[in-house]
């Protein structure tokens, strides 16, 4: 498993496009237990990503994409995601400095560190029904044989089966237990799209 | 683009029922708009910062004088470039509909606020709000800003302390604290004013009728006609409670039976806020009934406040915001003020 | 008796479709307890003629100043009472909702604003308050008070002049007519501005959906929610002309066309004005596309005003008015005003 | 054909209920070519008539009665159809000052004056859809033979299919043709109360 600049390219484009297939969904799940705009920031996001990404075709290092991306999202998306996502991509940025490609232990730390940075920024941790019960296990099943797309279907389920006590969601207690988090899915697009370059190239 | 008219065409081509009804153009183009519509109207008092949406106060940042900077997401106002003016805010920086701004836009906002004695960030309790501001402060001190910040979490809708979202309570913050600065106060006392209205201001809500998402054009909750909510947000978010709908003064006995349990201070200021779509006829009836039952239990109302002051796009509802006041308290809010929305 | 909670008791049991929302007590005490919590939300400027919907300044009429009187239907607010306050009126006659109010009413409004240097009456263009103030005038002649009347017609929506209703110019009216009130001028010269200003008014305006009366419950006219109608009144009345809803650039040209066909001179006060349940966000983005559109025709805003000023209950949508001013209307336009719904 | 003291009493007490149920219609027609309030305001005009006549019932003057109620409709009603209605009943009291019942000339002078006061105070004449097309026509035939009952019935018909060119229902031009005037219902509910004492006693 290895993470080229190409690879990550192709899946930061897939991703923008799987939002867009997704934003309706996406919205109507912060609707639920939220403000109603996660898919609408996420599109923001994400689409300016794709911009940037077609402006700067060039880019041959890891990390210098990563915070690319993650300055953009941090300065497009607003809202909760967007610290978060532009956070995990910074993090990866301090991680693939001056990297082509990241493999074995090179790529776990950059998901740690992303995870991690997640973490500290949203003051959350497992189990508050967010993002992060997507990118933790996602991060620790990098060092193990499990197939990454399981893992995130499994994060998934375990998540929506979650009472939120973080963010927005928060605010709906028992009830966001019949609902899937908008942050956990749009996390489970991304970070599947990332595990699809990973296990095919 | 017209993203309005689409959107109607489309859904009746699709024969869906349209709820939404909004005066705009573009969805895409609502907050700058909005934000471009409020400067020209007050040409001589308000100036965007080129090409974003932070609003900032003609002139620039006045010498000397701490800064006072908010916003958050669009969506509720006059809130929060309504509030700059002499004696309030010298900068709001104003997020896409009901989602906080950016790191860099916040930025701006404290840069167009720093007259050299560094500036007080006034932030409503959200992650989204709390994070990109924090972002902002650290790059502001990078840039040898002075910046310290206030979090209001005044809705006690919700049970956990931490969670509490910040609402209507946080025009007060404002008010108090921009007179403050306004008087000469340093950064640390300003600091210090606002947090002792944060400690002591509580609110909470209700709404009729939902809000509705110039984007998507759908509502933030369902709600039939004849039901309300009870305990809602400023975002359509729903409330803690849904019934049917009372004689005002049912609603507003509910609202005050929890208010008054946190409000034990009996001098007190009360806002009575519109959501947006509240004509201020009912705002006014509403409030005959809640100065009635809070001088039934023995509160004293110093100073009443009736008016659309922090809403939720057109949602038809009120909150109840209570204030707890001392003489240093009154002084601030008495202190003249410029700001469209606060004027005295 | 709750009406209220009656009145949607009833429609539950009637499975009927509800669609009225309103925060009210009694349908029967709509009025007097819109009036009663404008009285209590301002203690120190608003008194109430005993028993009566009939708000004066507190304190009473200024002697040797001409006295100010407006009122008619309510659902208006903040008109008229609103208006009350040191440079603009003295009295506020608040019929029922869209009735004018009775003669008798009005002869305490014109007595409470009477310093013995007459009295100006300023009603709207409507049968109903015509003849009422008419009467009243008579009677308050009867008590030896000078009294004189103008009577407002800006809207245009109404081919035939002599049938044009009054509608927000009015608060012009109020506005300028009070500066010149408390400027000293002569009950002949305030009449004589007053009339300058209604010869020069002209306004328009839309709604997005209709109000509901209080006490029937029903809206003043069908609307489906795609639709919008062009050239209603304040009083529920639909308009002239029906259509599907379109963007706000195409909604303030068919006005502003409208508009400009009467108002030849170019150095202009605009006022954007809501119709009680329209967000000022909506009408702050509206006002930037009025403007750019008043410029591209070659008109120069000199004072804009954006806000809701002459409402139809809940009623969502706006009307623009137009007012050539010269100097002396200017002067007048910012002449100092304690009115809590026109604060200068 | 007479009108006593009692009679007028009588009839007016019917009246007040008559609009009473006739409340919500009387609304209505003002919703599709007014303002929504023609049976609230008739409503609370006549109530307030039928506590004074109730308060008051010991009044053996035709001239004191019908000045009690204009007066009262005056001070109750408000919008145009107060001031309308309370003109005609104090012009009743004009003609039929210290008079304990009136007929003939009497009886047609007390309804021209109140007719004719009704015109003036609005402004208005025959044709232009208003009360004033039920009130004149009936006066006229106060002097023929005719059924006053008819009359009423033939004017509210005519009153019906007018153009309306004065009050708010001018505002609807052409369009008011397929609506009746809600001010020429209510005068026609009064003065068919009125026909039925003159008729019956
Ligand atoms: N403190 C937090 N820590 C981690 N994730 C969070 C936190 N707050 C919110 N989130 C995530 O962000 C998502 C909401 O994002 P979005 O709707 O774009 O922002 P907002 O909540 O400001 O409207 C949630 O579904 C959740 O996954
Ligand atoms: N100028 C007028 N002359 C005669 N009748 C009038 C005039 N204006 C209104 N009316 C009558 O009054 C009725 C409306 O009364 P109402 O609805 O109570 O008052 P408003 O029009 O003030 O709401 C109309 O249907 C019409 O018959
Ligand atoms: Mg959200
Ligand atoms: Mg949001
Ligand atoms: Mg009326
Ligand atoms: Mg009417």
């Amino acid at each position: 498993m290895k993470l080229t600049v190409e690879a990550l390219r192709r899946a930061l484009l897939a991703t923008a496009d799987a939002i867009e297939q997704q934003k309706d969904e996406l919205t109507d799940l912060d609707r639920e237990i939220g403000d109603g705009d996660h898919g609408i920031n996420m599109s923001r996001g994400f689409q300016g990503v794709k911009k940037e990404l077609e402006a700067q075709n060039s880019l041959t290092d890891l990390g210098e994409l990563s915070k690319l991306v993650g300055m953009t999202l941090i300065k497009t998306v607003g809202g909760a995601s967007g610290p978060l996502y532009g956070t995990a991509f910074v993090k990866f940025a301090t991680k693939w400095k001056d990297k082509q490609s990241a493999e074995g232990e090179d790529l776990f730390a950059g998901f740690k560190e992303a995870t991690e940075g997640i973490k500290s920024r949203g003051k959350s941790q497992v189990g508050q029904k967010t993002m992060v019960d997507i990118w933790e296990p996602f991060t620790a099943a990098l060092q193990t044989d499990t197939s990454l797309e399981k893992v995130i279907d499994q994060a998934l389920a375990d998540t929506k089966a979650m009472v939120a006590t973080k963010g927005r969601a928060s605010y709906f207690g028992e009830e966001t237990k019949a609902v899937q988090d908008p942050g956990a899915l749009s996390s489970s697009i991304l970070l599947k799209n990332i595990a699809e370059v990973l296990l095919h190239d | 683009m017209q993203v309005l008219s689409n959107y109607y065409n489309i859904k009746r081509n699709q024969k869906e029922e349209i709820d939404m009804d909004k005066l705009m153009q573009d969805a895409n183009r609502f907050v700058s708009d909005i934000v471009d519509g409020l400067v020209l109207a007050h040409p001589n008092q308000y100036e965007k910062v080129e090409g974003l949406n932070v609003v900032k106060r003609k002139g620039g940042a006045i010498a000397d004088k701490v800064g006072l900077v908010s916003g958050g997401g669009s969506g509720h106002e006059p809130a929060h470039a309504g509030y700059i003016g002499d004696g309030m805010l010298d900068a709001a920086v104003c997020g896409e509909v009901f989602t906080s701004p950016t790191p860099d836009m916040v930025l701006e906002g404290i840069k167009a606020a720093d007259g050299g004695a560094g500036v007080l960030l006034v932030v409503k309790n959200y992650s989204g709000d709390v994070m990109n501001f924090d972002m902002a402060k650290d790059l502001a001190e990078l840039e040898g800003i002075q910046v310290e910040t206030v979090v209001v979490n005044d809705d006690i809708s919700i049970q956990n302390e931490e969670d509490r979202r910040g609402v209507a309570g946080t025009v007060f913050v404002h008010k108090i604290a921009g007179a403050a600065a306004a008087s000469g106060k340093s950064l640390d006392e300003v600091k210090q004013v606002a947090d002792k209205v944060i400690s002591r201001v509580r609110s909470m809500g209700m709404a009729l009728s939902p809000c509705y998402m110039p984007e998507s054009g759908k509502p933030g909750f369902e709600l039939p006609d004849d039901e309300m909510w009870i305990g809602i947000g400023i975002h359509g978010e729903k409330g803690v409670e849904r019934k049917a709908v009372a004689p005002v003064k049912d609603i507003a006995a509910q609202l005050v039976e929890h208010l008054t349990a946190e409000v034990t201070d009996k001098r007190i200021a009360v806002m009575v806020n519109g959501m947006g779509g509240t004509p201020v006829s009912e705002l006014y009836l509403t409030y005959k009934y809640v100065s009635e039952l809070l001088e039934q239990k023995g509160y004293e109302i110093v100073r009443p406040y009736v008016g659309n002051y922090m809403t939720a796009l057109e949602m038809h509802g009120f909150s109840i915001t209570l204030l707890p006041v001392d003489e240093e308290l009154l002084q601030y809010l008495d202190a003249s003020s410029k700001a469209i929305g606060f004027l005295v």
